[in-house]
């Protein structure tokens, strides 16, 4: 199995409605390499960038300023065939279960026309036993499933579907943008487990987004922290989530509600959300965060703590014998 | 199916009468001879009987056939004009919407600034202006479509726009369908009620249009057109003279047209309408 | 009267096209002052219903069918309709799902908390009014200006605390909370969740969370109440849930949570939930149960009440 | 705003519907774009003498007198009513009448300044009281036509003292309060009526011409519209009493008015065809420089295929107004159609002949044929033959018309557009539906619209109501003989008779009906209308036309 | 800035409208003035070199000698200061002074049956949708949308005919009653408004079901959102839940709407003035029509259309305040 790199490169985001600019995502470097096939986690809360830096990657939005390169071409340049490939190779699951279903066509749609693009070559029974396969992959029942409107199926079914269309198309890269985030808490674990053994079995690189630290705490292996477009701390996903640096991950560790009588929240005084950030200099936490100081006035690096630990802050001096590359510490 | 037309009742009847009235207009123009729907064919102001079924009028045409062409060339205007400023409306709508940018600016730009004029009274300039012996039942619908097509530019503009944002739109385009197929396969199915809303919406106006310019006498006049013959009845003070059927029957055919048309834009509502759908 | 709610034989169905969905059957609920439930269940499990009903509020195609909501004496179901209007707010409040749209977007949240107040009490001078407005925020730690704001320029998590502050604005004896949080970051989920708590515990009030995040019960709740297809399958206190459930859906729930401890492990529940409109015959979960007995294919399982209205519904426990 | 006029009860008030469509505050004859004397600016204005149609007497006014004073009518003396006085006080003079012929001779933007440029050479004040005109040739029809008030011809004399001071006599509106000869001050005018009040200081009453009118106040209530639209509306307001009088209608409509108010009378009370006939006789014109229609036998052909005895039937409920004459059988006109020469002509040429398959011949001899529309057809192309009318008053006959000539196979059809005068005016089109307003004692005038002096190029204007364009040297010859004769002589009898030959032979138009005045008159609060029964003065009833003026001054009241 | 971004967009429309107007006409061989003349020239004594002898004069007086792009320039210029030139039918009255003098009526009119349509219309539509209305309603509102293809003459003669003539307790037609002298007393305003009713009743209609349509699809969505049922759990009463969280929210798009509609409503006006006789800016309109009074065709087109333009403007100006979720977008 050949692999396939994505990297992004000075990769940020500005919206502009009106008069108002949005800073969606900072500019942000790393790739995905092909082997081993990881699961890489993206969080923050909501409005942190999450979804706009997963549609930069998949090439649906123009970043403001650098590249997105597959295998090291710019993707918005990419010729007729490579495009193709990097179609078929980089793919996504969305959030609402719903919104990726076109109402008008049954539920076979959403399968069949990556088969029938990137596999031009099928028979519509070659095209079916695809589709069968991958939901059964699933754990779907094909005869229950193909020839329904997608308002027939449930929420979990029709979110499998969506997991069963990756799983057909078999991308080197898949962008997972907050696959479970609707459905309740005993599909989440089929969809997970499908997802995971996508890696295991095809491997597939996985971009998982959420801001459900639990769920990433069980599937990826490293994880990226965003925070109004910039990242707070990255690493290893054991090693975030069991002693994290930043306040701010600090903070969303502790607001996890596990599900756990034994771990219950602490009574840590938590900065209080609804304070609107100021836009410009400085860390994006500052107005946040318990521990600030002066120096915190002006923009923090990403720089290594601890071998594949990450984190901006500028309470933690860096370690200048590590690896400042995000990439590497992933 | 059977049990959606038993819940979208005004889809049903607006269906149902559009059907009985092309029924009615199908056979009629099977078994009337043409020529009766014109002057002098038979004995003028007869009330409706059994050998008249809708009456005859003041100038000896026989209603029943006058309202079967009537209603055939009525159709014919509004269905042309309809048709056209649909299609303009889907094809700019469209251009404007996905293709965004300059086009989209300049589109949107001259929708909404052709919007505040009001279309009949530029359709009776035109119309003054161009000549008489022109004037049939096409170039009626020609001038009645000129001015009409910014609504449902702007109407299939914004559905457009909002549908583009969906999500099954990004899937698509993850699919590996490119723009065309995206417009076309994905988004403009989704459209359909809305472009029959809008199409509906200008067959309405097509066809008040068409009675308003033979109001002020600017229509192919020979013509037993719905709008003119109720305006010739007026002309000839048919009320007043006690001949009540002769503007009453193409009434009521413009009624039925217009109305099922109107519930049929009544039922599509509730069918584009998603919180009534989802409740199926 | 010990009991403060008392909910006996609560049954609703919804008549559609495909035929008659029984949501709720023979649903029974006691709760005593100032106790937090939580409702937990899978989607469609008629956790909302449930809570809609206790407001009287099912909607046709809804009906609902039988059974009793009894608060401080009174059976909800049995009032006039502009005697429940009184109660809706007063006695028994809802905080529905999706909070995110429920303010009026083009009323000041002054305004909407003022309509509250005086379809209750219309008499009341605007200044008494404003004062319990004023209080309400507080204790919802919203500072007062928030009154003089429009919903959309206010954030998630601080739409869904005025909510809250609406929903307690007249001291209700009952706080319903449809899935507060679901839409909601974590640290936002958190801080809406401990408001409810706090405000709860100030007025006094009994609190029923309804939603299908384990963790949050866990974090928060006294009593959790499982819901499986309409029914109400085990109620227990939190403690016994996640150490010992009882009913096998339960026990396949709460191992199917993701914790510290079992990381990479998944344990889903397998199957899918049946349809209301085609439930299996005998105990709805049979079909998906590891624990299946042969009666369960027949016999629908009758209610185990422990001590302190805990009850199981299935026949691996002896029926009281 | 602001008025304060008395109240006039309504016994005393005449109501009169109409649709007022000059600019309002435009009374001033000379007005060129806004001025008409139908919207009861004839209450203002007033002529030297007027014209009763039905006695077919000259009713002497303004003028006492007005003679030619030579015998080959190129001089004529006019002599003023001593008492003719303006209504601010100032005397009627020669200087007045000198004043409205120089203006019309100078002034090109006046209706009769092409005759008078054509007729006049000069104009005299011999006196106060006393003009004499001179003219350059023979004018022996110059009284009748210009200097008598009838119908809608002639014109009134306008107060030099007035329009002298005034620069530019075509914009200057006039308004309420000019001076004026008649009987009625302008008080009230704006988009809905006009009112006049009755002056009581007229001078025609003190010089004994006419006893002090009973009609206090006339409304003219403006019922909107185009002439002859919307009439149901208008009659339903008859039939309430609301009108008193009101423009013509349709035979149906004054039928079913009469059924329904026992109080309302027509020219011919309650009798078909409950009007008098107008001098309006309506032709199919035809433009005769116009490709096929310069053919004469397709202009026969088209004539051929006219039933009408049908349209008798079938529009005027059997009234018998269809013609073949291009004049109103008026007394002295109906002597010249029924004289022998006349009577001999129409036996032989069959003006009235309705024969399709004579017309199919002539077609055939015309080099059409027959298509598979049994449509007439030559080199491709048929007959194009959109009849241009007005709807107000042609909605009813010209879809008949158009159907008798599309079953003989001519494609017709209707124009009712705004620019429907347009295009016959300017040669644009083959057939107008229009009336010929011309003669009324002799058929001079109506002849005379065919003479080639008016055969206008295609392209430019015809003059007004010459959209023949006919052209014939041999027609012409007849005409100027006919010129300088009175209409009594026997020669003059004798040229016409063969010019009306060469119009029938040649089917210069096609005469298609009378026209009809059915005007209402209400009896409920004004009697004395004029009938047949009660000629009055002898004009007719049209409140409108210039003679209105002594319609509603001789009303009396029916209390 | 807002404002002045909206007043020059009001410009453009009037702009696009003028230069329509202008250049149509101007594509056919028609010379308005030469027509206006030849019609006149129908009651006169005019010969053909004369008539166009004065053509050339009038034409010169109009302008219409001058190069075509001058002329362009001195129309717009006189449409931007609402200045549309002469009436040729009614010279020297301008056109500005024919608008002026018929603005009352049409206003009293139009004005008020939009209004009352819009009110009538959206309540019906918002009533049809409720779901706690009788069922009646329902009926109600789907007659009116049947009653949008009744043709407004038809319903004009009706009314006339049955009302005012048959049951005699309406006035038949007119602005007021014959012989009434206009003054602004109490009396005389009354009999105005009598005479108003049945025209205003057969405009109302015309208009009634395309509010009824669009409020009714407003409805449905509205009345579903979660807002309106926490409402519902705030224990509102239904009257309050309808007129504050319902109708309010449904009715603000229908605004937008409704200056459209007061340029649309002309149409059915020039029908409905021409039948009562009401002297109307419609009724100055078809009789400009029916006389090729061109400059007066024009002049209430482009009259009409900066109505509407500035109409929209000041409701696009005034929508913040009535939607606070605007107000943000804007500055
Ligand atoms: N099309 C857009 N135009 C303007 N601003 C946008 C647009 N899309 C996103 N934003 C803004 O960019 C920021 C990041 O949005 P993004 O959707 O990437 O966040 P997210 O992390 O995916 O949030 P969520 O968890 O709510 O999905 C937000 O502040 C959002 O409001
Ligand atoms: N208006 C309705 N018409 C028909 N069926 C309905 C209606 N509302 C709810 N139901 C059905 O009733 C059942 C219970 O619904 P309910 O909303 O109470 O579930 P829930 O447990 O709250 O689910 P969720 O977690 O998704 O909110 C579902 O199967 C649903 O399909
Ligand atoms: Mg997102
Ligand atoms: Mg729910």
């Amino acid at each position: 199995m050949s692999t396939a790199t994505l990297e992004l490169k000075n990769v940020s985001k500005l919206y502009r409605v009106g008069k108002k600019e949005v800073h969606a995502l900072n500019p942000i470097s790393f790739d995905l390499l092909g082997d081993p096939a990881r699961i890489i986690t993206v969080a923050g809360e909501s409005g942190s960038g999450k979804t706009t830096l997963a549609s930069i990657m998949l090439g649906l939005l123009e970043p403001t300023t650098g590249q997105v390169l597959y295998e090291g071409k710019d993707v918005s340049t990419l010729s007729g065939s490579q495009y193709r490939d990097f179609r078929k190779n980089v793919q996504a699951v969305f959030q609402d279960p719903f919104a990726v279903f076109n109402p008008f066509y049954q539920v076979d749609h959403l399968l069949e026309v990556p088969i029938r693009k990137f596999n031009p070559g099928l028979s519509k029974a070659a095209r079916r036993k695809a589709m069968e396969e991958a939901l059964e992959a699933v754990g779907l029942q094909p005869s229950e499933i193909l020839g329904r409107y997608p308002h027939q199926l449930s929420g979990g079914q029709r979110q499998r579907i969506n997991v069963a269309r990756a799983i057909v198309i078999k991308p080197k890269i898949l962008v997972a943008d907050e696959p479970v985030s609707m459905v309740d808490a005993s599909l989440r674990a089929n969809i997970l487990e499908a997802l995971v053994s996508l890696r295991e079995n095809h491997k597939v690189n996985i971009l998982y987004i959420t801001h459900d630290l639990t769920t990433a705490y069980h599937v990826s292996d490293s994880i990226i922290v965003l925070y109004r477009g910039s990242v707070m701390e990255a690493g290893d996903i054991t090693k975030v989530v069991e002693s994290p640096q930043h306040p701010y991950t600090q903070l969303l560790i502790n607001s996890i509600p596990w599900p756990d009588l034994e771990r219950k929240w602490d009574n840590q005084q938590y900065a209080n959300p609804d304070i609107q950030e100021i836009s410009g200099e400085g860390c994006k936490f500052y107005s946040r965060c318990p521990n600030r100081k002066p120096e915190c006035q002006q923009t923090p690096n990403l720089v290594p703590l601890f071998p594949k630990h990450l984190a901006s802050c500028r309470l933690h001096p860096p370690k200048a014998d590590l690896d400042a590359h995000l990439t590497n510490n992933l | 199916m059977i049990n959606y037309f038993k819940r979208n009742i005004s889809l049903t009847i607006g269906l149902g009468l559009l059907i009985f009235l092309i029924l009615f207009t199908l056979h009629g123009l099977l078994t009337v001879e043409f020529k009766q729907a014109y002057p002098l064919a038979v004995r003028p102001k007869q009330p409706p009987s059994l050998k008249y079924l809708f009456g005859t009028d003041f100038f000896g045409r026989d209603l029943y056939t006058a309202m079967v062409v009537g209603v055939w060339q009525t159709a014919i205007i509004g269905l042309l004009a309809g048709a056209a400023g649909t299609i303009i409306g889907i094809v700019l709508g469209f251009i404007s919407a996905y293709f965004s940018g300059l086009v989209d600016v300049v589109i949107k730009f001259i929708c909404q600034i052709l919007t505040p004029i009001p279309a009949f009274l530029i359709q009776v300039v035109i119309a003054s202006s161009i000549d008489k012996r022109d004037v049939t039942i096409i170039t009626m619908a020609v001038v009645v479509f000129l001015l009409s097509w910014m609504a449902p530019t702007l109407v299939i503009r914004s559905q457009v726009l909002s549908m583009r944002e969906r999500q099954f739109v990004a899937v698509a385009k993850l699919s590996g369908m490119n723009s065309l197929e995206i417009i076309f396969k994905e988004i403009f199915p989704n459209l359909l009620p809305f472009i029959a809303a809008a199409f509906v919406a200008q067959v309405f106006q097509a066809v008040f249009a068409s009675f308003y310019l033979a109001v002020i006498g600017l229509g192919p006049l020979r013509e037993p057109l719905l709008g003119n013959t109720i305006w010739a009845a007026q002309s000839q003070s048919a009320f007043f003279n006690g001949w009540w059927w002769w503007p009453v029957g193409p009434s009521v055919a413009m009624i039925l047209i217009l109305g099922s048309l109107a519930l049929i834009n009544m039922g599509l509502d509730e069918m584009a309408n998603p919180r009534i759908r989802n409740k199926e | 009267m010990e009991h403060l709610l008392d909910i006996t034989g609560l049954t609703v169905s919804y008549y559609t096209d495909i035929g008659r969905a029984i949501a709720l059957n023979q649903v029974d609920l006691r709760l005593k002052q100032g106790e937090k439930l939580g409702l937990v269940g899978e989607s469609g499990s008629g956790k909302s219903t449930m809570g809609l009903a206790m407001m009287r509020m099912i909607k046709p195609p809804g009906k609902v069918e039988g059974g009793s909501v009894v608060i401080g004496g009174v059976d909800m179901l049995q009032l006039s309709d502009k005697e429940m209007l009184k109660r809706r707010l007063s006695t028994i409040s809802y905080i529905p799902q999706g909070a995110m749209n429920s303010l009026n977007p083009v009323l000041k949240i002054k305004r909407q908390m003022i309509d509250a107040y005086r379809a209750h009490y219309p008499d009341h001078k605007l200044d008494q009014i404003m004062d319990l407005a004023h209080e309400a925020m507080r204790s919802v730690e919203l500072p007062e200006h928030v009154l003089e704001m429009h919903p959309h320029e206010l954030s998630g998590g601080m739409k869904q605390r005025v909510c809250i502050a609406i929903g307690i604005l007249l001291r209700p004896q009952i706080i319903i909370a449809d899935e507060p949080t679901s839409a909601l970051d974590v640290v936002t989920q958190r801080q809406v969740i401990e408001t409810l708590n706090r405000v709860q515990q100030k007025i006094g009030s009994a609190l029923i969370l309804i939603g299908h995040d384990m963790g949050l019960m866990a974090q928060s709740m006294d009593k959790v109440a499982v819901m499986y297809a309409g029914e109400i399958v085990e109620i227990n206190d939190v403690q016994t849930v996640f150490t010992s459930p009882k009913h096998p859906y339960t026990q396949a729930l709460i191992s199917s949570l993701p914790r510290l401890q079992n990381r990479g492990e998944f344990r889903g529940i397998p199957g899918m939930a049946p349809s209301l409109y085609r439930l299996p015959s005998g105990c709805r979960f049979h079909p998906r149960c590891n624990q299946q007995q042969p009666q369960c294919q027949t016999t629908s399982p009758r209610k185990s009440v422990f001590e302190d209205e805990k009850y199981v519904t299935c026949h691996l426990y002896e029926a009281t | 705003g602001g008025h304060s006029l008395a109240k006039v009860p309504r016994e005393q008030t005449l109501v009169l519907g109409w649709s007022i469509t000059s600019p309002i505050g435009v009374t001033n004859p000379f007005a060129s774009t806004g001025y008409t004397h139908q919207e009861a600016n004839n209450l203002m204005w007033e002529g030297l003498s007027y014209f009763g149609i039905f006695n077919d007497e000259e009713i002497p006014w303004l003028a006492d007198s007005m003679e030619y004073t030579k015998s080959d009518y190129t001089q004529l003396t006019i002599k003023l009513n001593a008492m003719a006085q303006w209504s601010d006080g100032t005397p009627v003079t020669s200087k007045d009448v000198v004043f409205t012929f120089e203006s019309q001779k100078n002034n090109n933007k006046l209706p009769y300044h092409a005759n008078f440029k054509q007729f006049v050479d000069k104009v005299t004040a011999v006196d106060d009281k006393t003009v004499v005109v001179d003219f350059k040739m023979p004018a022996p029809r110059f009284k009748f036509q210009v200097l008598t008030l009838k119908f809608d011809t002639g014109i009134p004399i306008v107060p030099a003292h007035v329009l002298s001071k005034v620069d530019n006599v075509n914009e200057y509106e006039g308004g309420n309060d000019m001076p004026h000869s008649g009987p009625y001050n302008l008080v009230l005018w704006d988009a809905n009526q006009k009112i006049y009040d009755l002056n009581t200081d007229w001078w025609a009453v003190k010089a004994g011409r006419i006893s002090m009118p009973e009609v206090k106040r006339v409304v003219m209530f403006n019922i909107g519209g185009q002439v002859g639209q919307g009439m149901d509306v208008v009659a339903q307001r008859v039939v309430n009493n609301e009108f008193d009088a009101t423009l013509d209608m349709r035979s149906s409509v004054i039928g079913n008015i009469l059924r329904q108010n026992s109080k309302v009378t027509t020219h011919s009370a309650d009798k078909p065809p409950y009007g008098y006939l107008d001098w309006w006789p309506n032709s199919l014109w035809v433009n005769t420089q116009l490709e096929p229609y310069s053919d004469a036998r397709v202009r026969r052909a088209m004539s051929l295929l006219i039933n009408r005895e049908l349209i008798n039937e079938i529009i005027y409920e059997g009234a018998g107004i269809a013609t073949i004459y291009p004049f109103p059988l008026y007394p002295g006109l109906e002597k010249f159609a029924n004289s022998a020469a006349v009577k001999k002509l129409e036996a032989e040429l069959q003006p009235g002949l309705y024969d399709p398959d004579k017309s199919a011949e002539l077609m055939k001899a015309a080099g059409f044929t027959m298509n598979g529309d049994d449509l007439w057809e030559k080199d491709g192309k048929t007959v194009g033959a959109v009849i241009n009318g007005f709807e107000g008053i042609h909605s009813d006959i010209v879809p008949v018309l158009v159907e008798m000539l599309r079953n003989g196979g001519i494609d017709a059809d209707i124009n009712f557009g705004t620019d429907a005068y347009q295009n016959m005016a300017d040669g644009k089109a083959g057939l107008y539906m229009f009336g010929h307003g011309a003669s009324l004692k002799d058929p001079y005038t109506a002849l005379e619209l065919f003479h080639s002096r008016y055969s206008a190029a295609l392209g430019t204007t015809a003059g007004s109501n010459r959209f023949s364009r006919y052209s014939n040297p041999e027609y012409d010859k007849l005409l100027d003989e006919m010129a300088p004769l009175g209409g009594d002589d026997p020669r003059f009898q004798e040229l016409a008779a063969q010019a009306l030959g060469i119009y029938w032979r040649d089917q210069i138009d096609i005469p298609v009906i009378q026209w009809l005045h059915r005007i209402p008159y209400n009896q409920t609060y004004w009697t004395n209308w004029p009938t047949i029964a009660n000629p009055s003065l002898g004009m007719n009833g049209a409140f409108w036309a210039h003679t209105g003026m002594l319609v509603v001054s001789t009303l009396k009241s029916a209390k | 800035m807002f404002v002045i971004k909206r007043l020059l967009f009001v410009l453009l429309v009037v702009w696009s409208a003028s230069t329509i107007t202008f250049f149509i006409p101007r594509i056919s061989d028609i010379n308005p003035i030469r027509e206006r003349f030849a019609e006149l020239a129908r009651l006169g004594g005019f010969s053909a070199g004369e008539l166009e002898k004065i053509v050339e004069s009038y034409s010169k007086a109009f302008g219409l000698d001058k190069p075509l792009m001058q002329q362009y320039f001195d129309y717009i210029g006189g449409v931007m200061t609402l200045d549309f030139g002469v009436s040729l039918n009614k010279f020297p009255k301008t056109v500005l002074m024919l608008i002026a003098e018929s603005l009352p009526w049409t206003i009293g009119l139009i004005l008020v049956t939009t209004i009352l349509s819009f009110v009538i219309g959206n309540l019906v539509g918002a009533l049809a949708a409720w779901p706690l209305s009788p069922k009646w309603v329902r009926g109600v509102s789907t007659s009116f949308i049947l009653f949008q293809g009744v043709p407004p003459v038809l319903l004009a003669i009706l009314l006339i005919f049955f009302v005012a003539f048959k049951l005699n307790i309406l006035p038949i037609a007119g602005a007021y009653s014959i012989g009434t002298v206009p003054d602004f007393t109490f009396e005389f305003l009354l009999d105005v408004a009598r005479h108003q009713i049945l025209p205003g009743i057969a405009l109302i209609f015309g208009s009634l079901g395309t509010w009824v349509l669009s409020m009714r699809g407003m409805g449905i969505t509205i009345q579903g959102e979660d807002y309106v049922i926490f409402a519902e759990h705030k224990g509102l009463s239904s009257y309050t839940i309808f007129k504050d969280y319902y109708l309010r929210n449904a009715l603000l798009p229908q605004v937008t709407a409704l200056a459209l509609a007061l340029g649309n409503v002309i149409t059915s006006a020039i029908v409905v003035e021409t039948i009562f006789g009401l002297p109307g800016l419609g009724f100055v309109l078809i009789t400009a029509i029916r006389s090729n009074d061109f400059l007066v065709i024009y002049g209430i087109v482009l009259f009409i259309t900066i109505a509407v333009a500035v109409l929209m403007a000041l409701v696009e100006l005034l929508y913040p305040l009535l939607d606070p979720r605007v107000r943000q977008g804007q500055e």
